[in-house]
């Protein structure tokens, strides 16, 4: 029985104050989770907490004796484990190398040569806890988001972890795997493991978690006990303000018809039958792998579409690239925000401006009064927590750097918006807002492709979802059967 | 603050800056109006070449082969003249040449997908092989007197090619720093897949900047085959390093995305100013490169800031 | 050390009057002995006449070579000894020196135009000669040869293969088998003999257009445990001289930089004084064959 | 498909059969014992600098200054022999020259944080005017005929420097592909920042790599300098990018994390190839280097595949 405690940790990254004097008590044994909004400084407490970041003062206590944590490997000599927020693999390593690095100490033979053969047999059964069936050769390149997460899952419980750390490990799982992943977090606690569990995702927190502790603009706020805390409670703690009406969906007004596939075959999808009407919010669901960014690839022109049929207002039509679409009137906000949504080396600003340049030229110029005014308003409307909007999108929130991918594509008012996982990461006041756009946008008579993994969600925001299975759709749940059991027997592969 | 000092350049400004001012005060003769216009004129090709390599390294490329281009169009355009083809046509001819020398470059790299430095190795050997084979390896000289103007004549005390450097640098600064195809490439640079996703047509402007740092290559060998009155089938070896230099010394970042203009100014004005004043000191020749390995490392010293890599 | 005490002297005169002359030596390159030993030659000369000398080193680039004229003519020298990379490269800054009325002398290499006050040299095409002439003389009239070529472009390559070429014909027993270039360079001359030898195993001659080349052209064969193979070089450098006298290499075409040198800093200083000096001063080529007492640099 | 294709490095290694098989049927020489002992000892001395260059570009870093110290330590270990200083400890010397030139790479670019190419233009530069410093420009030659072992003797018919070639490749083979050192340079390659959070001392294997090179360029300096029976002011010129040219056209990525030491060796094969058949075949000189340029265009588009960059 251990306590780990973080006491008046204050931290500054140049003029700016992340963190003011906030504590932070972790026992054995028990789940805590850190509620805050996006840029509260949750990840930055726990990267002081494992040695990336050292604070400016405040101090980290085990068993209430003082310990100094410094360098990374202090953590990890602790027993301390975390699993990032940002993916943290090495794409250009297998699965089991990912595992090797930082954990070399149980795999060394000889003179520095590594033992691996115990090396693929222990990852193989750390991957089978998690339940991904991946060789552990696998190349981590060739593993989707959601796989990804599942061996950063793996690995950081694979050593002997005293606390763990999980910053935001749902984000990018569907309901199956989550499932699964709240098991070992339980088997972890019966073992006496000490968690704290960083989610935006509510109902996962009274799933999981034993106490939630609040931070908001880098102040502690307050610890509840989970058992009976009032979520509108928690929210206005963490907000500072109400936020109603979990899922704020409109009645549609389905007008012309925008989009239709008719099966539409790629090389990881295949017989897919779809249509969306303007005016209407359709879901695209399904399990983790079961191919539904490969749809919204195909559609966007990102991949070849080797077979079957697309329309677009009525036109069989098939864009040969993003830049194709998007001049048609598509946008596609991707699910992968470092690799495929932001440029981490542009401002705010640029970011922003990117897809919709041509809207604000004078001559072949930037218009660069109107650019600024454009990404002022944008940070405004999505309300963004940078200081302005030259800030370089790299050290962003997690959150904020999602909210700049979709204000870049909201900015380029597009007739059909495809989105991918738009709230990964995005805290429960900012999911509002973007919930409030969705909607505003379907009023005017837009048509919303929307992929999410998170099922309450996509459940109360679509008018109806098509539900895929292993690469192609098994089926629409819509009206009646818009509900969790209708959802998950077509995404296991039943029928209805 | 981080931010401030790469806006304004200060780290290599510095360098720079440092310098001069030291140069200043140990020759007398450094800082006097003829050799200040000197260093401008000696340091005209490195900048031209240097502007092109900016275009090319900000989409996290490399060309290697800007001197056996500038010595392949300069030895065409100066056997034509030699040829008796008018002088427009052959100084036309050569701005074409390098041209397709970037094409080809851009063909490999945008198309083929294939790495820039590699490419860009072999089409350096290709061209200076082509040059070698046009030449017979033979200076082309008796070029018509004409021509002599470009890399000679001065307008109002200041020499031509200099003005040509400040033109070209001026409308560059334009298109990478205020145009929207100049955005397009920084995002290329930035995240190639990002900005293909975002709709940038990433393989039209991989070919684009090949193309710039061809022609300006072509430019750049036209003023010095006008300095010269010659035409060496060896002229610009070495020069890609020198440009490169340039590049980086101004705080562009060889890993794309990164970088200006005037940045790429001061680094060509940094070299230019060590070997003038290398020359005018007269230090010893078997020190001068240990002397400007030096300069070299503390002018980066002093622009230390994180990874530019 | 050094560099400071250059800098001192350099700062300390202004212009050229006064005792002490300043005159501006533009060397094409010090990365080769025989360079060196010219650069030895100005030197020593202008101490012992009491002459202060700005030495720039145009590293083989015309256009380098070009701005460190421009940059001795600004600092307003006395008179330029110019040892140029590229004999029609350098016309430019011999005219630009015109200009401002410095006068030029040309060592070792002169320029197509532009007016030069002296040249002084030994003849590159004439070396090429001598060396055919030669290997001639060692084979005998008959046999295979084979030539190392140097940096392709070079003026010296062009001048000495032209002699060597022309002369070579004059003995129609004697085959060229192969012409390849090495740049001057000695390991590469090593690598690219040990492929001819490959190529050509019964080769009786080798002529190297430098003795860089010789004498890494020398270690190839040495190496492939041949021996009876002829090899004649150019330029005379210390260690080939040796290889000469051990019999290792046929014979050497000896030049004699330092004494050309010592020459330029002699004509420039009658230029200076109003004196004439002759169109060209000839430095003798010097033909190194075993058991001469020649000395190189 | 693609995966295949890379692990057995398919792509370099058809161009080289393909160049070998040419040569061999239009060069009766070509195939030949004596002929590719030859090729095998001409390349050593590039394989050698290739090794250390591949440990640094897996890194994505680049290490331009190893022609540099490749004849830094050659002159010392030979002056030292000249004046009597016993060959090991020469040799010795020469190593930890070669090992101090990394070191100081190393601890600009770990430490300092200073971008790669910058530090080692600088140094290669400082440590050339050191070298000219150090010879006064001249050759040093009569080196003791002892030393001439390393690079001239044979064991069973095979040149010591190719046994002392392959000897280290194993080595660094095992390194590399391995050990758990090795596993971590691919990390530092593949994401700096995930392997610092991961633990490991980034700085201090950034550093490792750089002394990698130097002593590798230390111990090709040595073979030279043994073959040659002398060492040169000059030598190693240029050789940086031999070596990278092989690593980059074995395939591995100048972004870093990738690629491996058999694609290396298979770079170094086919330029020694090209090198040794120009010469055989005796191609003209001025067409030499284009067709140097074409085969490696060729030889990169056979390897085609996504971007290697
Ligand atoms: N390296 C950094 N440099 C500058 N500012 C930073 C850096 N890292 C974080 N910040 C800032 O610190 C604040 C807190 O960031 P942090 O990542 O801790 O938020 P968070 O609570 O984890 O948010 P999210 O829920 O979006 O992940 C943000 O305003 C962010 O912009
Ligand atoms: N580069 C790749 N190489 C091999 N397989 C891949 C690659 N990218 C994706 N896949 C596989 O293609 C299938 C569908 O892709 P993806 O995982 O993106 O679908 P998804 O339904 O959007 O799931 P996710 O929740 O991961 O976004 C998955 O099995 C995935 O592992
Ligand atoms: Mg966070
Ligand atoms: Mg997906």
């Amino acid at each position: 029985m251990s306590v780990l405690e973080m006491k008046g940790i204050t931290k500054s990254f140049g003029s700016v104050k992340v963190l003011e004097s906030v504590d932070l008590r972790l026992e054995s044994g028990e789940v805590l989770a850190l509620l805050g909004e996006n840029g509260a400084g949750k990840s930055t407490l726990m990267k002081i907490l494992t040695g990336v970041y050292s604070a400016d003062a405040g101090e980290i206590r085990l068993d209430g004796q003082p310990v100094s944590i410094h360098q990374i490997q202090d953590s990890r000599a602790l027993g301390i484990e975390i699993m990032h927020q940002e993916l943290s693999l090495f794409q250009n390593l297998s699965i089991a190398e990912n595992f090797l690095i930082g954990h070399e100490a149980a795999y060394r033979t000889g003179p520095g040569l590594i033992d691996y053969r115990k090396l693929h047999r222990d990852v193989a059964k750390a991957l089978l806890r998690v339940g991904l069936q991946r060789p552990t050769s696998t190349p981590v390149s060739a593993l989707g988001v959601g796989e990804q997460q599942l061996v950063e899952i793996a690995r950081a419980i694979q050593s002997k972890v005293r606390f763990l750390i999980m910053d935001e490990p749902t984000a990018a799982l569907t309901e199956v795997e989550t499932a699964r992943l709240f098991d070992l977090i339980r088997q972890l606690r019966a073992d006496g493991v000490g968690i704290i569990y960083i989610s935006h995702r509510m109902e996962e927190l009274y799933q999981i978690a034993d106490k939630v502790e609040i931070l908001r603009d880098g102040k502690f706020i307050g610890t509840r006990s989970m058992a009976g805390a009032d979520e509108r409670e928690l929210i206005r703690m963490m907000v500072g303000r109400d936020v109603d009406e979990r899922y704020p969906r409109r009645d549609p007004v389905p007008g012309e018809m925008l989009l239709e596939l008719k099966g539409l075959t790629t090389h990881r999808v295949r017989n897919i039958h779809l249509n969306v009407r303007a005016g209407e919010v359709v879901g695209l669901g399904g399990l983790m792998g079961s191919g539904r960014t490969e749809v919204a690839r195909a559609i966007a022109g990102v991949d070849r579409i080797r077979g079957g049929e697309m329309r677009f207002r009525g036109q069989p039509r098939m864009f040969r690239s993003p830049g194709e679409a998007s001049a048609a009137g598509v946008a596609f906000v991707t699910e992968d925000r470092k690799r495929e949504g932001l440029i981490l080396s542009f401002s705010v600003r640029e970011n922003l401006a990117l897809p919709t340049l041509d809207q604000r030229k004078r001559g072949g110029l930037v218009h660069r009064a109107r650019e600024r005014a454009f990404a002022n308003d944008m940070v405004h409307r999505l309300r963004i927590k940078v200081a302005n909007a030259e800030q370089a999108v790299g050290s962003l929130s997690g959150g904020n750097q999602q909210k700049v991918v979709l204000g870049k594509w909201l900015a380029h008012n597009p007739d059909l918006l495809i989105l991918d996982e738009p709230t990964r990461g995005v805290d429960v006041g900012a999911k509002q807002e973007i919930y409030q756009l969705i909607n505003e946008m379907k009023a005017e008579g837009k048509g919303i492709l929307m992929i999410s993994s998170d099922l309450p969600e996509l459940l109360g925001m679509c008018d109806r979802v098509y539900v895929m299975y292993q690469g192609t759709t098994q089926g629409e749940v819509k009206g009646e059967s818009l509900n969790e059991e209708d959802f998950m027997t077509l995404a296991t592969g039943g029928e209805l | 603050m981080a931010n401030v000092l790469r806006r304004y350049h200060l780290g290599p400004l510095i360098g720079f800056l440092l310098l001069f001012i030291i140069l200043s005060i140990v020759s007398p003769q450094f800082l006097t109006f003829g050799n200040l216009r000197n260093v401008a004129l000696q340091m005209s090709v490195n900048t031209l070449l240097a502007v092109g390599m900016t275009f090319v390294i900000l989409t996290s490329g490399i060309d290697l082969s800007v001197g056996s281009t500038l010595a392949l169009s300069s030895a065409i355009a100066a056997g034509l003249m030699v040829g008796h083809t008018p002088i427009w046509l052959a100084v036309v001819i050569a701005l074409v040449v390098g041209l397709l020398a970037g094409l080809l470059n851009g063909i490999f790299i945008a198309y083929a997908r294939l790495a820039p430095f590699i490419v860009t190795l072999g089409t350096m050997t290709l061209f200076r092989g082509m040059t070698e084979i046009y030449t017979q390896g033979t200076p082309i000289f008796n070029i018509p007197t004409g021509f002599s103007w470009l890399g000679t004549a001065q307008l109002a005390g200041i020499p031509v090619p200099v003005i040509l450097t400040v033109l070209i640098l001026v409308a560059a600064w334009i298109i990478l720093h205020r145009s929207i195809p100049g955005r397009r490439i920084y995002a290329v640079g930035g995240n190639e897949q990002v900005a293909y996703l975002a709709g940038v047509r990433v393989k039209k402007y991989l070919l684009l900047v090949y193309m710039v740092s061809g022609v300006l290559a072509a430019v750049a060998g036209l003023v010095l085959t006008s300095r010269l009155g010659s035409a060496e089938p060896t002229a610009g070896t070495g020069y890609e390093l020198d440009a490169i230099t340039a590049v980086v010394l101004g705080g562009t970042s060889l890993f794309g995305g990164e970088g200006t203009l005037v940045g790429t100014l001061i680094g060509a004005a940094i070299l230019g100013v060590i070997d003038n004043g290398l020359n005018i000191l007269n230090v010893n020749s078997f020190w001068q490169d240990a002397v400007r390995g030096a300069i070299i490392l503390l002018a980066i010293l002093l622009d230390r800031k994180k990874v530019t890599r | 050390g050094t560099t400071g005490s250059n800098g001192n002297a350099a700062g300390n005169s202004t212009g050229s009057t006064g005792s002490g002359k300043t005159i501006g030596f533009a060397v094409s390159t010090l990365n080769n002995p025989f360079f060196v030993a010219m650069q030895e030659g100005v030197k020593e000369e202008a101490q012992s006449k009491g002459v202060k000398v700005v030495i720039m080193n145009g590293n083989n680039d015309p256009s380098t070579q070009l701005n460190q004229v421009q940059d001795l003519i600004q600092q307003k020298v006395s008179a330029i000894l110019l040892n140029p990379t590229d004999s029609e490269g350098l016309a430019q800054a011999v005219k630009m020196a015109n200009a401002a009325n410095i006068p030029v002398i040309t060592l070792d290499r002169s320029v197509s135009s532009g007016q030069v006050s002296t040249f002084i040299a030994s003849d590159s095409v004439e070396a090429g000669k001598m060396a055919a002439d030669e290997l001639i003389k060692a084979l005998g009239g008959k046999g295979k040869v084979v030539e190392l070529q140097g940096v392709i472009g070079a003026s010296s390559e062009r001048d000495r293969e032209k002699g060597f070429d022309d002369e070579i014909k004059t003995a129609p027993g004697i085959q060229v088998v192969a012409r390849q270039s090495a740049d001057f360079d000695r390991s590469k001359a090593l690598n690219v003999m040990q492929n001819l030898l490959q190529a050509h195993p019964d080769i009786q001659g080798v002529f190297a257009q430098n003795d860089e080349m010789a004498l890494g052209a020398l270690k190839a064969i040495q190496q492939a445990n041949k021996s009876g193979i002829k090899i004649v070089g150019i330029d005379g450098e210390a260690e080939a001289i040796n290889d000469v006298n051990q019999g290792l290499m046929y014979a050497d075409i000896a030049q004699q930089p330092k004494e050309e040198g010592v020459l330029g800093v002699d004509k420039a200083l009658s230029i200076i004084d109003g004196q004439s000096v002759p169109a060209t001063v000839p430095s003798p080529l010097q033909l190194v064959e075993k058991g001469s007492s020649f000395k190189g640099f």
